[in-house]
């Protein structure tokens, strides 16, 4: 079953091409990593899946539905969430406030219903509460829930990142460089995790650098250069691919 | 046709004011990606620095063009300086913060300016005695007064100068290079706050010889001249494709014929003039933000 | 508690408040008012705007003109008055709100512009010496008429205000406003429709500059262009920032000052603005986030 | 050591309190070519910034030619002999290939040294010459690298810090920009080439040292680096 389909991707930004026709597509309930060296147009990929670029030619199908001219608010409600790769969090709220986030298009208390203080209002806030809390027990900060999310340290930020996309109860979780930055212990962790993740259910895209973690964790690989997709496979066999490596070392003279 | 030239004159005049703030904006957005707004008051403020020396030098240069031409270079240096210190005190302390706040910096600056010029002058307007004359020249149906040349002259000269200045020397290329690309032109070598300082320098200083025409043009100034010619002069930087230098100057002309011409149709008139430039601002922002000359700014994230 | 005591006291004032610190009392409820609104618009969703005192002129003008041209009474007008002010700001805010946020400060004080030249010049406004003779409202055949009936008309608009401001805080969309405020990429990227967020904090700002309007033009029985300058928008933000932007408490002591200073500062005469300014310009540099103590910044 | 033209030692930097390099000591001795290499987000790039004062030292100490230049502003560091040729080239794309070269000398008043230098520039890259005036974003990416190079050099350093040179070119530009780098180091110029493309920077440097998760991990001489293969484990994962 495929949950997200790349079909014939181009991408032209001031007539430089940086994509050039990448397909391929993902298992439902399997890690996924997106790798490649710097500029192959990773990131560029991965904002054309969640809406912030528009593809100058191809497809994107999310779960069978198409994803061209949706807008990144639609897509997290479509079932895709991703994090940023420099964290994004609102520095300002609480920890408990940035999960309630990832739970706002799932839900629709409008200003009326606010206003009135309707008992279906109360009931859904109340669940909001409860549903991000949950997460936040999932990613092990249920006791940091109040504290401002800007004062936490750099590893439990990331968390509140995985724990506020989770809340969007998304069929595609797309994490960008995840274990930038942590420890040894809080990637061992985050191997954890993804895997719990996986257990519920859901699909996640990994783009990293840390091949290490990829290799373990990953269920599939596919490999760009140059805005291109090169090699597209299991990780065992996709290390041992020569334009892999080449793309990677250089070229053997 | 006499009405026709008339207007064109007029126009061309409003325009040049225009022209004039508008650069001092469009050069802060483009270094600093900043909107200025004491900019108006700076150019309100030099108007009055230029009445003071004209004032105080008039005994020994009297008031007419060489009293004013000394007050037009004082002016500049002074409120060209005095905006290097506005950044300084206002706007680098704050580089960092989240826009909202230097947002409301930036009008807390131009509200002093204000208000203090307020205070001095007690609100009321204040006679400027450049002694000119009306010696001119009559061309055909209408008459061209010599300060009327003057004006449109030097606001050319201007203007071509500070193109050279940006074009063809190191500190112009810095100029441009600090607001195409910050990191790179540390790199460089290029000292970023020197060149934010220069920016602010010149911008003021311009907006100030704006000031001390405007005062010799039309006999007198007032306090708050400043908010409503600031509004417009950005509408025109705005037209002409803001951080861009030829832009500030075409947007500043159009919009200055623009609206000359536009009170002139009866059905329109004077009374609904600032509604179609504040129209136009709106318009260009929503549905042109890259105005006419400017160039598209691709934001990423 | 605290809430409850201050709201007695307020209910007391007036009865044993002489007329002059009865009218200052009335014109401070009137600033928490629009205070109030416009912190919704910049302290919660963090939108610059520089014309708010344009929803202000259009409640007033709305029941001045039902009122005196058409003879509606002045409960009538109230629901008009709020569509008119909430189509404004569709009407303003659709296009807007997608501008990065001080080009967005520069089109609302456009606007706000905009709106009082066309007070100024309609015949049906009054044009530049606006409306006289608004009739004053009718309650249970009782006619509202002194100063103390706009005190109570005002502190049950400052109330309801605070109410709605509060559970609005509380609530999803409250959250949704800060999360636009402080991270817009990232409230989109987590599926925050960002333009009708802010279109809401837009619309329900104006609503409640333009109830405050309506009040305004009873109470005064006239309203002209000129209580709908740009200086009138920098007052009600200079509350807004006083305080503290965000914190109900810390906006309506800032409404206060706002009010109360002018007069403290009557010997100060034409030096006031100055005073203020620089006032503002030292909050901006060393205390940012206002007046009011509490953590978010 | 009068031979030996930047000197780190036990250089700790980070970002907004989240350190990213641990502890780096090196060396360049004159007229080398010494490669950083290692995967994406090892720290090549962060080390570069630290280097020339984008980002703050937190610890440690940089000399550059028995000089102190630990957390001097950026903009100091060209006159000093020390200029870096940033990763993505970061030329000026609304500026002509001319003026981007005259900015590369910003601190040299003299207009004709300037001209000077520039003709030297030319010679090394003719293309820039046919092209110089022409905005620069019209150039393509090979081409906009050798222009950044070029602007790098027009500060006449003594040592060059090159940011990942070959990313996102073509492997005949990658052989091009190379020959260029051996040609500079002839002229008596000090390279330190951060690459994540390990074997063409092996191939053209003298010493290697490889980044891991911000510290280092090993260093040698090119040639035996070349030949360990702890360069593909770190790269491609435990074989």
């Amino acid at each position: 079953m495929t949950i997200l389909e790349v079909k014939q991707v181009s991408l032209r930004i001031g007539g430089l091409s940086v994509l050039t026709d990448v397909s391929f597509s993902l298992n439902k309930g399997a890690i996924h990593s997106l790798i490649g060296p710097n500029g192959a147009g990773k990131t560029s990929l991965f904002n054309c899946i969640t809406g912030f670029y528009r593809p100058t030619a191809g497809a994107i199908r999310l779960d069978g539905t198409s994803l061209a001219r949706v807008t990144p608010h639609r897509v997290v409600r479509l079932g895709l969430a991703r994090t940023f790769q420099n964290i994004r969090l609102f520095k300002e709220m609480t920890v408990l406030e940035n999960v309630m986030a990832g739970c706002h298009c799932r839900s629709e208390g409008s200003i009326v219903s606010a206003l009135l203080r309707t008992r279906a209002h109360r009931r859904e806030e109340e669940s909001i509460r409860e549903i991000s809390r949950r997460w936040l027990d999932f990613v092990g900060l249920r006791a940091k829930e109040q504290r401002r999310a800007g004062d936490l340290p750099y590893g439990d930020r990331r968390r509140v990142e995985w724990a506020r996309a989770l809340a969007s109860e998304p069929k595609l979780l797309m994490l960008d460089e995840p274990a930038a930055g942590l420890t040894h212990t809080e990637k061992a962790e985050l191997i954890e995790l993804l895997r719990r993740i996986r257990g519920q259910g859901t699909t996640i895209l990994l783009i990293e650098h840390d091949m290490p973690l990829i290799m373990q964790v990953s269920d599939h690989v596919v490999v760009m250069d140059h805005g291109q997709k090169i090699a597209d496979g299991e990780p065992a066999a996709v290390r041992r691919n020569p334009q892999v490596i080449e793309a990677y070392l250089g070229v053997e003279e | 046709m006499g009405f026709f030239l008339q207007q064109l004159m007029n126009g061309l005049i409003l325009g040049s004011f225009y022209a004039l703030i508008a650069l001092g904006y469009t050069m802060v957005f483009g270094v600093l990606k900043l909107l200025n707004f004491a900019h108006g008051d700076i150019y309100m403020v030099g108007g009055f620095v230029g009445l003071l020396i004209l004032k105080l030098g008039s005994s020994w240069l009297g008031s007419g063009w060489l009293g004013v031409v000394v007050a037009l270079f004082g002016s500049a240096a002074l409120v060209g300086a005095l905006g290097m210190l506005i950044e300084r005190v206002a706007y680098r302390p704050l580089r960092q913060a989240p826009r909202l706040s230097v947002l409301i910096t930036a009008l807390a600056a131009s509200m002093v300016l204000n208000s203090a010029v307020l205070a001095l002058t007690g609100g009321r307007p204040v006679a400027f005695p450049a002694d000119l004359g009306f010696v001119g020249y009559d061309l055909g149906p209408i008459h061209i007064s010599v300060i009327q040349m003057a004006l449109l002259v030097s606001t050319l000269i201007l203007m071509l100068v500070l193109e050279l200045f940006v074009s063809r020397t190191q500190y112009g290329r810095a100029m441009r290079a600090v607001s195409y690309d910050m990191v790179a032109s540390r790199l460089m070598g290029i000292d970023v706050s020197q060149i934010v300082s220069l920016t602010f320098f010149l911008g003021s200083a311009l907006a100030a010889i704006g000031g001390v025409f405007a005062g010799s043009y039309y006999g007198s100034l007032h306090f708050f001249m400043g908010f409503i010619m600031g509004l417009k002069a950005f509408t025109a930087a705005v037209i002409g494709g803001i951080g861009s230098i030829p832009g500030a100057m075409l947007g500043g002309l159009t919009l200055g014929l623009l609206e000359t011409f536009g009170s002139s149709i009866p059905f329109i008139g004077s009374e609904w003039r600032d509604v179609a430039v504040f129209g136009a601002l709106i318009f260009f922002l929503v549905l042109k933000p890259t105005g006419i000359l400017g160039k598209t700014m691709v934001e990423r994230i | 508690m605290l809430g409850g005591s201050v709201l007695l006291a307020a209910c007391v004032l007036p009865f044993v408040a002489d007329p002059y610190v009865l009218e200052v009392a009335t014109m401070a409820l009137l600033y928490i008012v629009l205070c109030l609104g416009l912190n919704v618009v910049v302290g919660y969703a963090g939108l610059l705007d520089l014309g708010y005192a344009a929803f202000f002129a259009v409640g007033a003008y709305t029941t001045g003109i039902l009122t005196s041209q058409f003879d509606w009474s002045f409960w009538a007008t109230l629901p008009v008055a709020a569509v008119a002010a909430a189509v404004a700001g569709v009407v303003i805010g659709m296009p807007t709100l997608r501008l990065r946020s001080d080009y967005l400060a520069i089109v609302t004080l456009g606007f706000g512009e905009i709106i009082r030249l066309i007070a100024r010049n309609l015949t049906i406004t009054g044009g530049a010496s606006g409306l006289y003779g608004i009739e004053r409202p009718v309650l249970f055949g009782i006619r509202l008429d002194r100063n103390i009936d706009f005190y109570f008309m005002f502190l049950i608009l400052v109330v309801l205000v605070i109410y709605v401001s509060d559970s609005l805080s509380h609530s999803r969309i409250g959250r949704a406003w800060l999360y636009v405020r402080f991270d817009e990429d990232a409230a989109a990227g987590i599926g925050i429709n960002r333009v009708a967020v802010k279109l809401y904090a837009y619309i329900v700002g104006a609503v409640i500059a333009s109830l405050a309007g309506t009040i305004f033009a009873v109470k005064m029985t006239a309203v002209s262009p000129e209580s709908f300058t740009f200086s009138q928008s920098l007052a009600i933000l200079l509350g807004v920032v006083l305080g503290g932007m965000g914190k109900i408490p810390g906006v309506i002591l800032g409404a206060i000052a706002m009010t109360l200073l002018p007069e403290l500062m009557r010997d100060a005469g034409i030096y006031r603005p100055l005073v203020t300014a620089v006032g503002l310009l030292v909050l901006m540099l060393f205390r940012p986030q206002g007046l009011w103590p509490d953590g978010r910044a | 050591m009068p031979d030996t033209v930047l000197d780190v030692q036990n250089l700790s930097a980070g970002y907004g309190g989240i350190r990213v390099l641990h502890d780096i000591s090196l060396k360049v001795k004159k007229g080398r070519v010494v490669a950083v290499l290692g995967t994406n987000g090892a720290g090549k790039t962060s080390l570069l910034r630290a280097l020339s004062g984008l980002i703050a030292a937190e610890q440690g100490i940089i000399r550059l030619m028995q000089r102190e230049i630990t957390n001097i502003p950026a903009h100091k560091l060209p006159a000093a002999g020390m200029v870096h040729v940033p990763e993505g080239r970061h030329i000026f794309g609304t500026m002509t290939i001319r003026e981007n070269l005259e900015l590369g000398a910003f601190t040299v008043a003299d207009a004709r040294t300037r001209h000077e230098r520039i003709d030297k520039v030319f010679e090394i890259f003719p293309i820039l010459a046919e092209r110089q005036g022409q905005d620069a974003h019209y150039l393509s990416g090979g081409q906009q690298q050798m222009l950044a190079i070029g602007r790098g050099l027009m500060a006449a350093p003594t040592l060059l810090l090159l940011d990942e040179p070959s990313m996102g070119l073509a492997p005949i530009m990658v052989k091009e920009i190379m020959v260029i780098i051996d040609r500079l180091r002839e002229s008596g110029i000090t390279i330190l080439l951060v690459e994540q493309n390990s074997r063409v920077a092996l191939r053209h440097a003298d010493y290697g040292y490889l980044l891991e998760l911000g510290r280092i991990v090993r260093e040698g001489c090119a040639a035996e680096l070349a030949r360990d293969d702890s360069i593909v484990r770190t790269y491609l994962g435990e074989v």
